[in-house]
């Protein structure tokens, strides 16, 4: 039947919280609103106001009451409204979040998941449009997800709430009605593998989240040029599948990565960086990176001269194959 | 070894100077005191354009309403039914003193004189903030709550340092209220006596939350006490009181008396934005009720009570208020956006190497997608 | 527009209901209540471990200052003076109940069980927190200052969620009362009616700044009443009160009653920690009159009054003391450091392929070292 | 004369104060204490309590109240006590101090500067030794700047006080102590220019703030092996002088970067990304880097383990010239 990633997402919500009654939900207008994007809708309704429940406007306190929820033996799965007002809580995920299991030596796992709708294209006003991967992929002892299909977004969120360490999961909001022929529960690959979308041989484009459904546009078009494009989806940002992206990369020989967030101290120089160093030899050109310009998000009205899109991935691959 | 203490209590000690203890507690209701009567000295002049500015606001709010139907703004947050914390607050101010707003408070932005075609950028997405702060001594409104609240202490802060006599008033809400932000900011402004009113428009939600679920506590106003700073506690909806009110703030600020809490009793009509569906968590009874304490009605029926306005004046002021919406509706459809490259311009005093070198990517994509 | 309402004021109207506005204050003096005395239940065996545990505290205190300045410890927080507020609240906890302490609360910690060399691995470098939080139900002293206030909030959510009869205790400072978490901490306690208790020692200082500059209210406990939650203001040095006060929020939150916010008044006679040099920022006077106030003296003064301690149980506690000592003195000098290798070992549950590989590199590095 | 890098941050602080009285330092314990690195040292007792004063402990306070004060018109310069509790002002940081300019299409500009002593090597308990720049770096609109010596230490705070935009000022707390032969007030080359410090051929060494000085004291031990190492000092992190560093890297065919922060999506990663790009095909070897361990902190007994030395440099060396 057909799913969208934000049935997808609050499909995965429900059955995690039937499934499993440590499992609690809460955040800025998750309850009776169902959140501001519907990704919590009916979950309080069916399983209670002790399971699925608003805050105040706190996010620091939100993610640091998770964090003792956590000790205590919950998994919480809290919710950031907006990729911009995950900033207040940057202290308690950086200082603790990431911290606390190596802190303890090893005695205090955090399994908790921070939900974040992330990144542009859905014409909001500032802070809305945020792409903060690159804060969260930095910090050590997180686990960076973002699922780029609805199949994905079940799975990966699913699995995430089972993890043992605590997972920024972030939701490529402008894809929450992205929709896909599926039957839930359904499974892939775990955390920490990225997957190979489409088999190519002219270069490999390397994507996540939003983006993915942009490489994938990318990849047909580029067809017309007689161009065979491989498409990895990274899908877990932290720990990095860097293999998949290597094998990819040295196969085609050509590589680049594309994320909507700022390019300069972006996370695709983390790519670009580590493929350079690891495939080196069997480069026949440099790892480009298509990403958004270093810059503030621009204003709703020009917020597409931004974003990567699929003519920004085809320009690249035409430098790629200059070389 | 601490078990033992909590258990077994037996035995207790007979000397008294074993078996005693002491506090104090804190009595909140001991704290809001009463509500009491304070004369207001607006002339009728003072009395008219105030309610002018309050009736040109709601035009502009049911225009920006409309607009936003129509799809020439992506979103709006409307204030209908705060137009009198808002315009009241802001009726309080001098020209030299600064007001510091929330994505909520378009009406107070507008009251202070800001343009309301140039205010609503922000809606249409043409830019975050396209009027000039330095004009009317306006901040950008603030989208992350209560930031804003310590720029504006910030702000005072500095006034203060320079012998300067202005103040900065912020508004922010009963939600925002909840964010370690708004205890920092009012905290620091007690510590350095900074001259700025926190204005918080306890509009009775936050988004789909109802106040009673932001915090366990009966008044926001009670938070001052907390600080150390003057705190006040009143009907927003009655213009009067909250210029009242905002005034004495206002001038003990001036005066170098300090930084004042003041919550303001409202209620939000509208949905919490227009993209917002309000029939999941109240019902429309609750939103009638609210209506019927309509500010702008409210002090319409004693300014006509009062002889303070006759049907010409509210003609002339109806007449202002449609040339408002017409002119608004006009400049805003098909408003065209401007220049995309104009996104690398502001981001520092001087373009960046990286950012020129970008800006002319862009370019170059624009060309192609002219002629491809 | 605005001006002409700030400068003019003649002619107000005549009628009352345009002249006239109406508010309520905030009375700070109003919510802190007099001093009232309690009873105390303890038993003289009870009194007997409560000062045990005190003077225990002071030698363990003192010789992790020594063992500093010895080089055994990199840096110590030394509680010395804050014996009672520490003790006194910990002792109030019954065994399933958490406590979250700061890095001010070795001694706080020490008295719930922990062993004070595992304690004091924090300050000599070997690990940020060596002791299982399980074991006694300790969360690790937190650096960052308020954070934890944010946990034992959490964890006492979930106690209720989970209808599990058990409080968390959280220690902060009056500086880091300043900070947003803490307001954050004690609203969302009070709207889920956290069995959580928070103890604000407050010390008159946050390293060199005293408490009038910290904040410009009298009692940090008036910020209870902002979020609707209990609060209490008690002499921090008298550790009866700080119990009795204690058990009351305790027995209050196990029953459902919710958070308490209790300020406890004392004085850090030492030193910040031992890196801070006080001669700068206060007199040796000043610290000579926060002596006088020992709570160690004043509660043993009372005990011998009462006849509940003679000289027998008191060479006891300081044989004891004394062994504790010399085992700190034996475990910490020349620790040494643990496998270098093991900093990889705790970041995740389970080791990632990144960090093996960082892992083997660290090995090389080291067998390197030892045979280049 | 013989001058601290704090003695000459202290002094620069001095001689701005002196030179604008619009210059206001602020941050907990910079009055009377005068810092606990005594980095503002006698500054309230010569400028007076206005010019500089101590705050409640709340950092999202501090550097909030500075957006409002430069709002206003002075020149705040405020302090992160350490580089761990800049964290809680991250929101008004990301959200406000790089957008103000933007936001108000370029009406509000920020002249503020947010001193952090930042870095690890002081055997300091966790949070006290973060490196926290890549999240600096990636965020548009600030200007990041590191000094390596002494003699930029002044030059570079004076040059930031001054900037009419706002600047992150990354202070290595390890080399407060190193001293230099310097007269000041002493110029340097402004913020946006990296510096060569040591002329080579073998390789170019890419190192800033309390690497550098790890960077040429491996050029002086390389000597041993034969090897003639370039060290460049980048001095500015944002905007970043990519130029110079791409020129050396040309020249000497093999390059690294070193800095204390993990690897994984740290700022070593912008540099190893974007010199690999531009210095294609006259790169012999891939860019490598050498930093700490994607781990948080340890604790201070092992942390000389994780910390970058010679020895690391010198064995990335050798492994570049493998290739
Ligand atoms: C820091 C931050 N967190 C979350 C949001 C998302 N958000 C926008 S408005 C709002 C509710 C604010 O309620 P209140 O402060 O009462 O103001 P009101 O909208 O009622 O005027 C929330 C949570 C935000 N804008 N900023
Ligand atoms: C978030 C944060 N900011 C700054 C610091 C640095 N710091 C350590 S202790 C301290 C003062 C805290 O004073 P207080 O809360 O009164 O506790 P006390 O040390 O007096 O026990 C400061 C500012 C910190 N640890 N955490
Ligand atoms: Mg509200
Ligand atoms: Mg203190």
């Amino acid at each position: 039947m057909e799913v969208t990633m934000a049935g997808a997402l609050n499909t995965a919500l429900r059955d995690a919280m039937r499934a499993d009654d440590t499992v609690v939900v809460y955040g800025e207008d998750v309850g009776r609103l169902g959140g501001v994007f519907r990704i919590t809708d009916g979950l309080q309704a069916e399983l209670g106001v002790d399971r699925c429940f608003d805050t105040p406007v706190a996010e620091s306190g939100i993610v640091g009451t998770a964090i003792g929820m956590a000790m205590y033996g919950l998994r919480p799965v809290v919710e950031m409204q907006f990729d911009g007002f995950s900033y207040p809580a940057l202290n308690q995920i950086i200082s603790h979040v990431g911290k606390y299991r190596n802190r303890s030596r090893g005695r205090v796992g955090l399994p908790l998941v921070i939900r974040i709708p992330y990144g542009g294209g859905i014409g909001a006003v500032e802070h809305h449009s945020e792409s903060p991967e690159a804060y969260y992929a930095h910090t050590a002892g997180l686990t960076v997800v973002s699922p780029g299909t609805p199949a994905d977004a079940y799975a990966l969120l699913r699995a995430s709430i089972e993890h043992e360490d605590p997972v920024i999961f972030l939701e490529p909001k402008r894809r929450y009605w992205l929709k896909a022929d599926l039957e839930l529960p359904v499974t892939a690959p775990p955390i920490g593998k990225a997957v190979v979308r489409r088999t190519g041989t002219t270069a490999t484009v390397i994507a996540y989240g939003p983006m993915v459904t942009t490489a994938l546009e990318a990849a047909t078009r580029a067809e017309e040029s007689g161009w065979d494009l491989e498409v990895v989806d990274v899908r877990t940002l932290s720990p990095l599948d860097i293999d998949t992206l290597v094998t990819s990369a040295s196969k085609t020989g050509r590589a680049l990565v594309v994320h909507e967030a700022a390019r300069f101290a972006g996370y695709g120089a983390e790519i670009a960086a580590d493929v350079s160093e690891r495939a080196f030899g069997y480069l026949a050109a440099p790892v480009l990176r298509v990403t958004g310009w270093d810059i503030p998000y621009p204003p709703a009205k020009i917020e597409r001269h931004f974003l990567p899109d699929a003519d920004r991935i085809l320009d690249a691959v035409a430098r790629l194959l200059e070389y | 070894m601490t078990t033992d203490a909590a258990t077994a209590s037996s035995g207790t000690s007979s000397f008294r100077g074993l078996a005693q203890a002491a506090w104090q507690d804190v009595a909140a209701e001991g704290a809001l005191g009463p509500v009491i009567e304070h004369p207001v000295d607006l002339s009728t002049e003072q009395l008219r354009s105030l309610y002018r500015l309050m009736a040109l606001a709601r035009r502009v709010d049911r225009q920006a309403i409309n607009l936003t139907r129509q799809g020439a703004l992506g979103v709006y947050a409307s204030s209908m039914g705060q137009e009198a914390a808002q315009v009241g607050a802001v009726f309080a101010l001098e020209k030299n003193d600064w007001l510091f707003p929330s994505y909520r408070d378009s009406l107070g932005t507008f009251a202070r004189g800001v343009d309301i075609v140039e205010i609503l950028a922000l809606f249409s997405g043409s830019w975050h903030c396209a009027f000039d702060p330095y004009e009317h001594l306006v901040a950008p409104q603030a989208t992350p709550v209560t930031t804003q609240a310590l720029h504006a202490t910030g702000l005072a802060m500095a006034a203060r340092l320079r012998h300067d006599p202005i103040v900065a008033l912020t508004f922010f809400g009963d939600g925002a209220a909840s964010e370690g932000d708004a205890h920092e900011a009012m905290n620091m402004a007690g510590v350095y006596q900074a001259p700025v009113i926190f204005v918080v428009q306890n509009n009775q939600y936050a988004i789909s939350v109802p106040f009673r679920m932001q915090t366990h506590t009966s008044s926001i106003a009670l938070r001052a006490a907390g600080c150390g700073i003057p705190g006040i506690r009143l009907d927003g909806n009655d213009v009067l009181s909250v210029y009242a009110a905002v005034r004495v703030a206002v001038d003990r600020a001036r005066s170098g008396g300090g930084p004042t809490l003041i919550e303001a009793m409202t209620f939000r009509i509208e949905a919490h934005t227009t993209a917002d569906d309000q029939s999941r968590y109240r019902t429309e009874d609750e939103v009638a009720e609210g209506r019927k304490r309509d500010p702008l009605e409210r002090f319409l029926g004693v300014l006509r009570e009062g002889g303070a306005v006759d049907d010409a004046y509210l003609a002339e002021v109806d007449a202002e208020a449609e040339a408002l919406a017409a002119r608004m509706r006009d400049s805003l459809f098909g408003a065209p956006a401007g220049d995309p490259r104009e996104m690398f311009d502001h981001v520092y005093a001087t373009l960046t190497p990286q950012l020129e070198a970008q800006r002319a990517l862009l370019h170059q994509e624009m060309q192609a997608a002219v002629d491809p």
